[in-house]
């Protein structure tokens, strides 16, 4: 079902600890700020994140992390000039590390999506991320099998929705917000503007409404 | 900068930078789809001919990427994988991560351009890694770039700073694909690679014997059937 | 149409076509979305109300599917799985094929509705081929549907034209899906499927005794919870 | 590389004996009627199809097949109420039907596309079209193992392309094109518009040109 929520405080009250919660966004770009905020606010603890990264600076994600509310993170690149909080839980052991190439990444959210229960990548083969995991030829290829990445919750940025929940992105902003929305169980989306239904055009939609539950505006 | 008359060429002094970015620039056969690593590939953005009509991905979701945005084209939601902002050109497209990596892991794209710590005589590709214990470990789009693209480009200095050639005979840095590499662009010479070993296509202030001297894995001058 | 106040409910005849499409329509929960497979089932379309807000997928790449298309209406373009010409509603949305059954298969659709030919005491679901040798087969999207839906409902007459029950021990047909069926609304009861067998929550011109002796697996009735 | 192609004839000039040919296209809606019968037109023999259906009435696919050109059908709904030519062959032993699900056909182009080179699906478990085929359990469900399905060439309608090959579609004639273009090696694209470079909006292009090589103009 879905839900026009008011305050983003609201959209992620439910997230309990325990949860996997995936965020999207690469880079600043179609990072949810203000509900990444929210969920600091909220409380829960012990998440597993799904995200590119692993927190800049000292503002939304890092946060998070600083504040070790995250057990385990899953991302394909975590070590970034300023991703000071993350490496210091890192090296103090405090969280968790599952290093996934990027499109691998992308393709595991995927596959949790689209009910696929694994699939062969070439990506990664005989490296030392492959270490451990069922390797085989294929289409002569050595390839490497991968299984998808469900989660309680996702936390995505669109820039427009629709009364049934349909949303548009805008340019590289996109990026990980459709696949996660199909992987999780309950997809929360902030956006900027919301537009009554037939308002967006049947044609352009990326993401259906039938991966969204809950949808706050923020200015 | 090279004399074109040898089956080996060469000019009178190592590359630069810019000077090597301009040779890889020049390589890519018209019409191509090319993705750009982050750092030292990037710079061959600078010397892409508009006749050569090479279309640029980007992995983080876009393809016909424009040149670095200045001034007012700054836009936080038009970046590039290294999170710069960067411009829009006509017959650009977008799409999110999986399709973009499907794009590159289908085997798309012509040619992507990597830096690199070490290529091996047959192709190995170290360039995400550094091995030390105590390293935190990031990978992003690295693997799947090197695994994906029709023609995996490198672009590094031949010699670490102690001196070290980062062409080798097998990777001791922690692998990024294996057997991808098929062209080696450094200052002192352009390196084919394969399965069949390394050849010499072009050299920079050094003869072939002078290259061998500093390679640990036998050189052959290449045929003079490349471009 | 059916009496409410039992466990088990009655009417006093059989359910024709429309009826029971009536009553399917009337047990799908508001805000569901729905797949209507081809023949019978489509025929529930007609009884969705507006206040339930059904939203309604098409696995030929389409959410927000409206009535059939009738007159001007008509675009060859716009089609359903069953190649009928039909109509969108406003908030509908178009995908291709790939992410069309990412939809299903990703369990994201709360409820199909399929015919049958068996379905058995666990949920088996038999409904695409007879299993004759010369038969040509012809699957179409009914195994994707039957296991990727939270729900799947069955719509049939509950005998075959030799009075055999379709509700059977264990399918002789071929099989579309595994334990994948929840519900089956015949003409004569609507019937719960599971892994713990079959229960009986309306009947329809008969009691449960006279039903029972129709069938080959034990029924019993059904808990009064059901909607 | 792309080259706008004047008529369908030289559009499918290419095709070989033997080629494994995609065909778009649901019902008739995103059919490429013209390039089909350009192909039937250019005499190659001994093809692998892979459409949803197998030929219906007697024209396009249907005529290709009554002629004998067509050497194996991979499709999900051979079997229509005008498929007489496909029935007859079939019956007669002329011809190879690889029968696959609706949605493991769609995931299998869609895998050769992405460079997938296998992976797991629940759909057609513990049915007959799962006999031979590796299963496993994963995510707590039996799933069957599938391959991508490469193509040589791929035939598809799009509405409209641009002057780099980016193509836009119409409705559900959507279905298959955007699948089969990526799966192919060589992909041609019958359109009813080509538009200047910059003329379709790069938020709402379905297939990016790089997954096309000809375009022709069908009036």
């Amino acid at each position: 079902m879905l839900n026009f929520i008011d305050t983003v405080g609201e959209a992620v009250a439910g997230i309990k600890d325990g949860s996997t919660v995936m965020i999207g966004g690469f880079g600043n770009a179609g990072q949810p700020f203000e509900l990444i905020d929210a969920l600091m606010d909220c409380g829960a603890r012990e998440l597993t994140v799904v995200n590119n990264n692993a927190g800049q600076g000292d503002q939304g994600l890092a946060l998070l992390i600083k504040e070790g509310r995250v057990k385990k993170m899953i991302c394909s690149f975590p070590r970034q000039s300023d991703s000071w909080h993350f490496d210091a839980k890192y090296k103090a052991g405090e969280i968790e590390l599952e290093l996934v190439p990027q499109g691998n990444l992308a393709e595991r959210i995927r596959a949790a999506g689209a009910g696929i229960g694994g699939f062969f990548t070439p990506t990664g083969y005989g490296t030392m991320l492959a270490e451990g995991k069922e390797t085989r030829i294929l289409d002569g290829r050595g390839q490497v099998f991968e299984t998808p990445i469900h989660a309680d919750v996702a936390l995505i940025k669109a820039l427009k929705a629709d009364g049934v929940g349909n949303l548009v992105y805008r340019k590289t902003a996109r990026n990980f917000g459709p696949i996660m929305a199909a992987a999780a169980k309950h997809t929360v989306a902030q956006v900027s503007e919301i537009v009554p239904t037939g308002g967006l055009d049947p044609e352009v939609i990326v993401t259906p409404g039938i991966y969204v539950n809950s949808i706050v505006k923020v200015a | 900068m090279s004399i074109q008359t040898a089956s080996i060429q060469t000019s009178e002094t190592p590359l630069g930078r810019d000077d090597l970015a301009r040779l890889v620039a020049r390589d890519i056969k018209p019409g191509s789809f090319v993705n750009l690593g982050i750092g030292q590939p990037t710079l061959v953005s600078n010397y892409l001919q508009p006749e050569q009509n090479i279309t640029l991905h980007t992995e983080n979701g876009m393809l016909g990427m424009g040149p670095e945005a200045t001034g007012d084209q700054i836009d936080g939601d038009l970046i590039n994988a290294g999170k710069i902002p960067v411009t829009e050109l006509p017959g650009a497209s977008y799409f999110h991560h999986a399709d973009s990596f499907a794009i590159m892991r289908g085997g798309h794209l012509d040619i992507c351009v990597l830096g690199a710590f070490q290529v091996s005589a047959t192709g190995d590709l170290a360039n995400w890694h550094t091995g030390a214990p105590d390293a935190i470990p990031a990978v992003g789009g690295a693997m799947d770039l090197a695994t994906g693209a029709k023609d995996v480009f490198v672009m590094m200095t031949l010699l670490t700073r102690d001196g070290a050639s980062k062409i080798v005979e097998a990777c001791t840095y922690p692998l990024t694909g294996v057997g991808c590499v098929t062209r080696v662009y450094t200052d002192k010479a352009v390196f084919l690679t394969g399965p069949d070993g390394v050849t010499v296509r072009e050299t920079f202030g050094c003869t072939l014997e002078e290259l061998q001297a500093l390679v640990p894995v036998p050189l052959t001058a290449a045929p003079a059937v490349e471009p």
